[in-house]
């Protein structure tokens, strides 16, 4: 499964990127299942992905929870509270 | 409805003649611009610089108007929010609304406004004497939008 | 604060500028505009005359304002009303309020309105192809003014 | 006593005229005297000046009650509901 995941704002500082393209091998139900991959990385990753309450997604730019089901193909962004206005 | 995110400023008149342009039933128009100020939490802002997610931006402000629509008897709507450097006393944000009378005009600009602050996709970074900083999230503007 | 009750129509960037003008740390500017509407209790209107009471005009407006600026944080604010004769799609009314934050400048603005609409000693009479006739007082101008 | 007497709007075309200057003679104390007197004048001034739920009245430019003393050189204004903005 492919996946194109964009990080915004402090995400994007904290994490050092602002996208990536994935190909996830281990089986990715969820954006539940990627956030807990992504924790895998490293400290900052952990960080940002599973001790985060202020951690908000989007799934092919709609808001998602994070029991929302990913599919080949997915934009999935993370991003803290928003802050426009 | 007309939806833009622009670095542009934008001229209100200009706005408003294109606001339900050509309709004669129009009694009431409700307009909010927010600026930015140059003090936030105590320290000078110097510069504000607003990142967004293209794309998901403007679908999530054309929900948030349709949802006005639905909700308040409405002949028009525009938004325009900007991004980019930004310095205090300029134009962030544009919210117009038509209608043929006031009470549907306030009510659903403020509407807009209050959704925009909690669901658009928008993050505002300040320069300040002590370094940038990201603003966070208001309390005030979660409670805001639950009024609705 | 500016209070205008004037014949010609205004141009609302202008208006904007003045307010608050030179002041950096406004966050929220509200604004209200009224227009004339093509159709009132389902006639056809081609012109409205609006009679005013000079003097007490002015005056009445300004302690409108001056109650809003007691009861919200408000930076600025303009008023200008028209008098004379308009027709369909002119702008009759215009209330501007500057405030740092967009709570206050809603409410104050709708306030402004909803008294300018009940105290402010202005009278329309309508030309309608029946003839012409007095615009009634409506009792939900009354029943908005009462709820502040 | 001296009064300048206002008309407006609908109230103004009913009594045919806009302002008048008035020498009381009569004892005249409060707004509710000068209206009976000018009730007097005839069926159009009793319609309006006494039959008249909805009539409002200024005194110097400010909101006045029936009850509301007149004083030499006050300026009276009379008028129907407003209608404006």
């Amino acid at each position: 499964m492919k996946l194109q995941i964009l990080y915004f704002a402090s995400l994007r500082e904290q994490l050092g990127r602002d996208r990536e393209s994935l190909v996830v091998e281990d089986p990715v139900n969820t954006l539940q299942d990627l956030m807990a991959q992504l924790a895998s990385r490293g400290d900052a990753w952990r960080a940002v992905m599973s001790d985060n309450p202020n951690l908000l997604a989007a799934i092919n730019q709609e808001t998602a929870q994070a029991d929302a089901p990913l599919n080949d193909g997915d934009e999935v962004a993370f991003f803290p509270p928003v802050t426009g206005g | 409805m007309a939806v833009s995110v622009q670095q542009a400023d934008f001229h209100i008149d200009q706005v408003l003649d294109e606001l339900a342009a050509g309709r004669r039933d129009v009694g009431a128009v409700a307009v909010f611009i927010g600026k930015v100020r140059d003090i936030n939490s105590g320290d000078d802002v110097s510069t504000l610089t607003l990142e967004h997610y293209p794309g998901m931006t403007e679908k999530s402000i054309e929900k948030i108007v349709t949802e006005a629509e639905q909700r308040w008897a409405l002949m028009d709507s525009t938004v325009i929010h900007r991004v980019g450097e930004l310095q205090p006393t300029d134009n962030i944000v544009l919210v117009a609304v038509a209608s043929a009378h006031r009470g549907d005009a306030f009510q659903a600009c403020e509407f807009i406004m209050d959704y925009l602050k909690t669901r658009a996709p928008f993050w505002k970074k300040e320069q300040t004497a002590d370094g940038e900083r990201w603003v966070e999230a208001r309390n005030s503007d979660k409670k805001a939008a639950q009024r609705w």
